[in-house]
């Protein structure tokens, strides 16, 4: 195992202790607090596995997203008082939930190896970068090979903002006698 | 909310400039360095929401409103989908029409920095209309806050 | 006719993007700008996705980047789970018939590296992914030389290199056109519904915007021909029909869209780690791509795992049983136009039909999946109806309906990858089951938006959804209450409507394939939903109306007319099916029947 | 084990959001749940795309040099040998985003939600039954 493996393998751990203390923790800011941490985990992984463009929009996208929900959580009253549902409803979903992860562990043993992907549209596209003229291949990739898909995804969040006005709206139908 | 203290305003608005200038950083150079439409977009969004925070969401919201959210936020989506459609008409859907020309040089990368461009902005605008809206929505108060803007 | 499938998308987007723009002017002025740009690009739609039937029967566009014929990857074919005792790769299994069993490869082998040109250095591999990314690399077309060591003898083979597919492909075939024609029909008519129906309602370009965006989705999806623009189209679709579900942000309103909300975020989530392992599995995103792999590679475990988060991912978002429970609430939470729209096509288009593509035409699943998806289709059938009989709310009747109706698809589907799995000896029995089951696809769209808008148009006049309260309306209101009657004779499956039709080829199709059980099951769900509809009837059509319930008014004429045309259609479809049934509905059959080897084929050749 | 391990990780984190979302009962909560699968599944695709070349260390797909002879360093040639997969990035980057837009919507229905109700309570909020 190299060093570089090894730093992986903790931050991998770090995010896996981090989701768990902000699920399971009471305090609603500890647990958006954690979340953040794990978020910048995430970012941390992705330097560490290549991917310096995804750690920038990763940490910018975390902030964003933790301040949201601080600002939510904070100016309003919560008032849960039993945070887990009754034991039968854990119990069996707990059930559940382990068996896929088991089922989940069974069949990523023929999943292709760590550090070994077959590439085979990825390799075309670094082939064809140059006449695609970016320097930066995921930008050529997002915007130039798959930038039907980022159509869409401008579109979502299109979508998202249109909806949040929505949603947002006092009331949504017409008063009748004002 | 009317905001945090001088202190907090003051260097917000010196951050501001400084945060503005790296978000056109990071979106024209978006096709030779890490980053682009999306990462400057939600940058631009974050340093909004800097600002949403300092001065308190009342205070933007009369200076700026949403509708200059929705505006810029439409124009970003048309311009991207525009993208397309020059690239539709000049053969193919998304095909480039400006040839590449020099390596490492801002314009070498075709119709690419015109979509990090649309998208920035799309981007940049709907998050901070969306967190501004959020900011400003308080619970209880049904009185008439959407007057003038709506169909009503 | 290529030109059409970018513009399909493109012109439900644009007027998607118009409307809020427009809205900044014309809303202090109460212009109807938004109304506008949405039927007129609706109208577009419903030309343009007839203008899909000009042309060849298999279109399809390459967006970005490389569009032809990819050769096939020399090592295709090789089964190598474990390596040689220096380095290179053990085959476990050539498959016969395959590209490799063509270049002489053969089991016991050990393959050590390639050459470029004869004489090269040896370049040593050390995995099969490692050869594949060697014959990416390499510019397409390439040919290259194998090193492979049998028995300690060294021989040397010649293969062609591969190249992949770069760009993302939109791919319009029969079931796409089918697709196509039911989306923009009942958009058209849900859109001139809203008209009306939605004047009761705020701001309206934050709605008509949405709507547009949710048809740009389900059309995204039903052209697209690759797996993560699926995803993404899907999104598009989910996340404007959530704000749609919360529209009237009442309260109840809210709690349902929520739940609709993690529930389908959920769904979205297992979708893209489906896509995540078979990406991490076969190095590519395109379908047909995928589909000329797997061919010859077969499964192995991971992606079983794969499928089976693409069936629970999927089958979340087309409400089969185990996942049905959000479903009941969103659907009668929003507006009644959206709620014909996501209950006649968003679970088809985001639901049944990418089941059914991958099953079908992409992944393969032979008989394991077959039998899931029987059993999820009679389970949610059955389920459905059950708790459908109890129902006194129209809307949530309707709903439940719709449960059972997706089970009767989900159940000809299984039926018919199941006959297929049987090889030569059961092909007549699939292609009558898909065709039963996409027959039904299409008259369920018909016929529950035509239902939905009914039961709006009964909201509207009473402001009650409970059929109790409104009993009697169809006196009062005589259009809407015999457009109600026709909906309701169609869906319970009386004959001359076309529900009758596709139910009975169904059931044909169940009993003609030996399983009588399910055929038992299929017909008492029928008797259920007949029941339920005469109850249905009952209260809304034929009890004498109470005194309040006299005085409503009849709908407005686009409610009507909207109606008018998803009513002649429950009509025309059952009694017309000889005229377009050759032209719709069998292409759209053969699509599916046509297995991985048909769909490969007929996108890298068109 | 070790060449699947990181993916099992990557299991384990969406189960504890899956936990979070089917078992507990504050809106908050499912919405952290809702992050930890988007953040589980981003970290899967990236690993699935990382590569360790036999010679010299992964590099990340973005051209530093001028694409010249082969083996010119930061090249194309060094990328097709070298560098990592950028099709998963580009995937994540779309991912993230669309993560990002569905949690804003989350919060604001859990912000109106919390004005009609005066909690973030799923059990007191429930009035529809499935």
């Amino acid at each position: 195992m190299t060093a570089a493996l090894a730093v992986l393998y903790g931050v991998l751990a770090f995010m896996v202790i981090g989701a768990i203390i902000a699920v399971e923790t009471r305090d609603l800011l500890s647990s958006v607090l954690c979340l953040g941490a794990v978020g910048f985990g995430l970012a941390m992984a992705d330097l560490l596995l290549g991917a310096p463009d995804l750690a920038l929009t990763q940490v910018v996208v975390e902030i964003f997203a933790v301040v949201l929900l601080i600002r939510t959580i904070l100016i309003r009253e919560d008032t849960t008082k039993e945070f887990i549902r009754d034991t039968p409803h854990v119990a069996f979903m707990g059930a559940v939930l382990m068996a896929i992860l088991l089922g989940t562990y069974f069949c990523f043993q023929q999943m292709t190896a760590f550090g070994d992907p077959p590439m085979i549209m990825g390799l075309g596209y670094i082939r064809e970068a140059a006449s695609a003229g970016a320097m930066n291949l995921v930008t050529a990739v997002l915007l130039d090979f798959r930038a039907y898909d980022t159509l869409g995804e401008a579109t979502v969040i299109f979508a998202a903002v249109l909806g949040c006005y929505a949603l947002l709206r006092t009331s949504g139908r017409k008063q009748e006698q004002q | 909310m009317k905001g945090m203290t001088l202190i907090v305003k003051t260097m917000t608005s010196l951050l501001f400039g400084c945060v503005l200038l790296f978000v056109f950083y990071v979106i024209l150079t978006g096709h030779l360095t890490p980053g682009g439409g999306f990462s400057g977009g939600v940058i631009c969004a974050a340093g909004m929401l800097l600002v949403i925070l300092a001065f308190g969401a009342d205070a933007v919201k009369e200076r700026v409103g949403h509708r200059w959210a929705i505006l810029w936020e439409t124009l970003g989506a048309i311009g991207f989908l525009s993208v397309a459609v020059i690239g539709f008409i000049a053969g193919a859907f998304f095909a480039q029409f400006l040839t590449p020309s020099l390596q490492f040089k801002l314009s070498a990368a075709g119709s690419i920095p015109f979509s990090n461009l649309a998208i920035g902005l799309k981007v940049g605008a709907g998050l901070f209309g969306a967190f501004l809206m959020l900011a400003a929505f308080r619970e209880g108060e049904k009185a008439d806050r959407d007057s003038g803007e709506g169909d009503q | 006719m290529h030109n059409v499938l970018p513009l399909l998308v493109v012109v439900p987007l644009a007027a998607a993007f118009l409307i809020p723009l427009l809205s900044l002017v014309t809303a202090r002025r109460n212009w109807p700008s938004s109304e506008i740009v949405a039927l007129l690009a609706v109208a577009i739609l419903v030309v343009l996705s007839f203008l899909t039937f000009g042309g060849q029967d298999v279109m399809t566009v390459w967006i970005g980047g490389y569009r032809g014929q990819p050769e096939l990857l020399g090592i295709r074919g090789v089964r190598a789970t474990s390596q040689g005792a220096d380095g290179g790769i053990l085959i476990d299994e050539v498959i016969a018939g395959s590209r490799a069993d063509d270049a002489g490869l053969k089991a016991g082998d050990v393959v050590l590296g390639l050459r470029r040109h004869e004489g090269d250095k040896l370049k040593r591999v050390t995995s099969i992914n490692h050869l594949r990314r060697e014959n990416a690399a390499l510019p397409p077309g390439t040919r290259f030389i194998l090193c492979v060591d049998r028995q300690g003898e060294t021989l040397e083979k010649a293969v062609s290199g591969g190249k992949g597919v770069t760009g993302i492909a939109m791919v319009c075939d029969g079931l796409t056109r089918l697709m196509l024609v039911v989306i923009s029909i009942v958009s058209l008519a849900a859109i001139l519904f809203s008209l009306s129906y939605m004047r009761d309602y705020t701001k309206l370009h934050l709605y008509y915007s949405p709507i547009m965006l949710m048809i740009a989705g389900m059309i995204g999806i039903v052209v697209s021909g690759d797996l993560f623009n699926i995803y993404v189209f899907l999104e598009v679709a989910a996340v404007a029909s959530y704000a749609l579900v919360g529209f009237g942000v009442e309260s109840e309103e809210l709690e349902a869209s929520f739940k609709y909300l993690v529930l389908s975020a959920v769904a979205s989530a297992f979708i893209l780690l489906g896509v995540a392992i078979l990406y991490g599995l076969q190095g590519t995103l395109n379908l047909a791509q995928i589909a000329d792999i797997l061919e010859t590679a077969g499964p192995n475990n991971a992606m079983w795992l794969g499928l089976g988060f693409f069936v629970a991912g999927f089958g979340l978002k087309a409400a089969m049983v185990p996942f049905h429970a959000w479903l009941p609430d969103a659907h009668p939470s929003a507006p009644a136009p959206i709620s014909a729209m996501l209950s006649g096509l968003l679970i088809k288009a985001s639901g049944v039909y990418v089941i059914a593509r991958l099953v079908f035409n992409v992944l393969g699943g032979g008989v394991p999946v077959a039998y899931v998806m029987m059993t999820l289709g009679a389970a949610s059938m059955l389920v459905g109806s059950l708790l459908m009989w109890g129902q006194w709310d129209i809307k949530r009747l309707l709903a439940y309906s719709s449960i059972s109706h997706m089970g009767v698809i989900m159940l000809a589907l299984g039926v018919g990858a199941e006959a297929l799995a049987r090889g030569e000896s059961g092909s007549a029995i699939a292609g009558l089951a898909v065709f039963a089951a996409v027959f039904h696809l299409l008259n369920h769209a018909a016929f529950k938006s035509l239902l939905f808008l009914c039961s709006g148009s009964v909201v509207r006049s009473t402001g009650t959804r409970d059929i109790r309260e409104a009993a009697g309306i169809g006196r009062v209101l005589p259009c809407t209450g015999f457009l109600t009657r026709i909906g309701a004779l169609s869906i319970s499956g009386v004959p001359p409507f076309n529900g009758f039709f596709s139910k009975l080829l169904v059931v044909i199709a169940i009993v003609w394939a030996g399983h009588w059980f399910l055929g038992l099951v299929m017909v008492t769900t029928s008797l259920i939903t007949l029941l339920a509809f005469i109850k249905v009837q009952r209260y809304l059509l034929d009890t004498e109306p109470s005194e309040s319930t006299a005085q409503r008014e009849e709908s407005p004429l686009p409610m009507l007319a909207a109606m008018t045309i998803l009513a002649i259609l429950c009509v025309g479809l059952g009694l017309f099916l000889p005229l377009y049934g050759k032209v719709l509905l069998a292409p759209a059959a053969s699509t599916l029947t046509g297995g991985l080897t048909g769909y490969a084929t007929s996108v890298f050749g068109g | 084990m070790h060449a699947t391990l990181p993916y099992v990780l990557c299991a384990i984190m969406f189960m504890i959001g899956l936990y979070a979302i089917a078992v507990k009962k504050n809106i908050i909560k499912v919405i952290v749940g809702v992050i930890v699968i988007h953040h589980a599944i981003n970290l899967l695709l990236v690993l699935v795309g990382y590569r360790t070349p036999l010679t010299g260390e992964p590099i990340a797909p973005i051209i530093t040099g001028v694409t010249g002879p082969a083996g010119a360093s930061g090249g194309v040639d060094e990328l097709l040998s070298q560098a990592v997969d950028p099709v998963p990035q580009a995937l994540v980057l779309t991912a993230i985003v669309i993560g990002l837009s569905v949690v804003a919507l989350m919060v604001v229905m859990a912000v109106r939600l919390h004005e009609k109700y005066g909690t973030f309570d799923m059990t007191e909020i429930s009035q529809l039954k499935g």
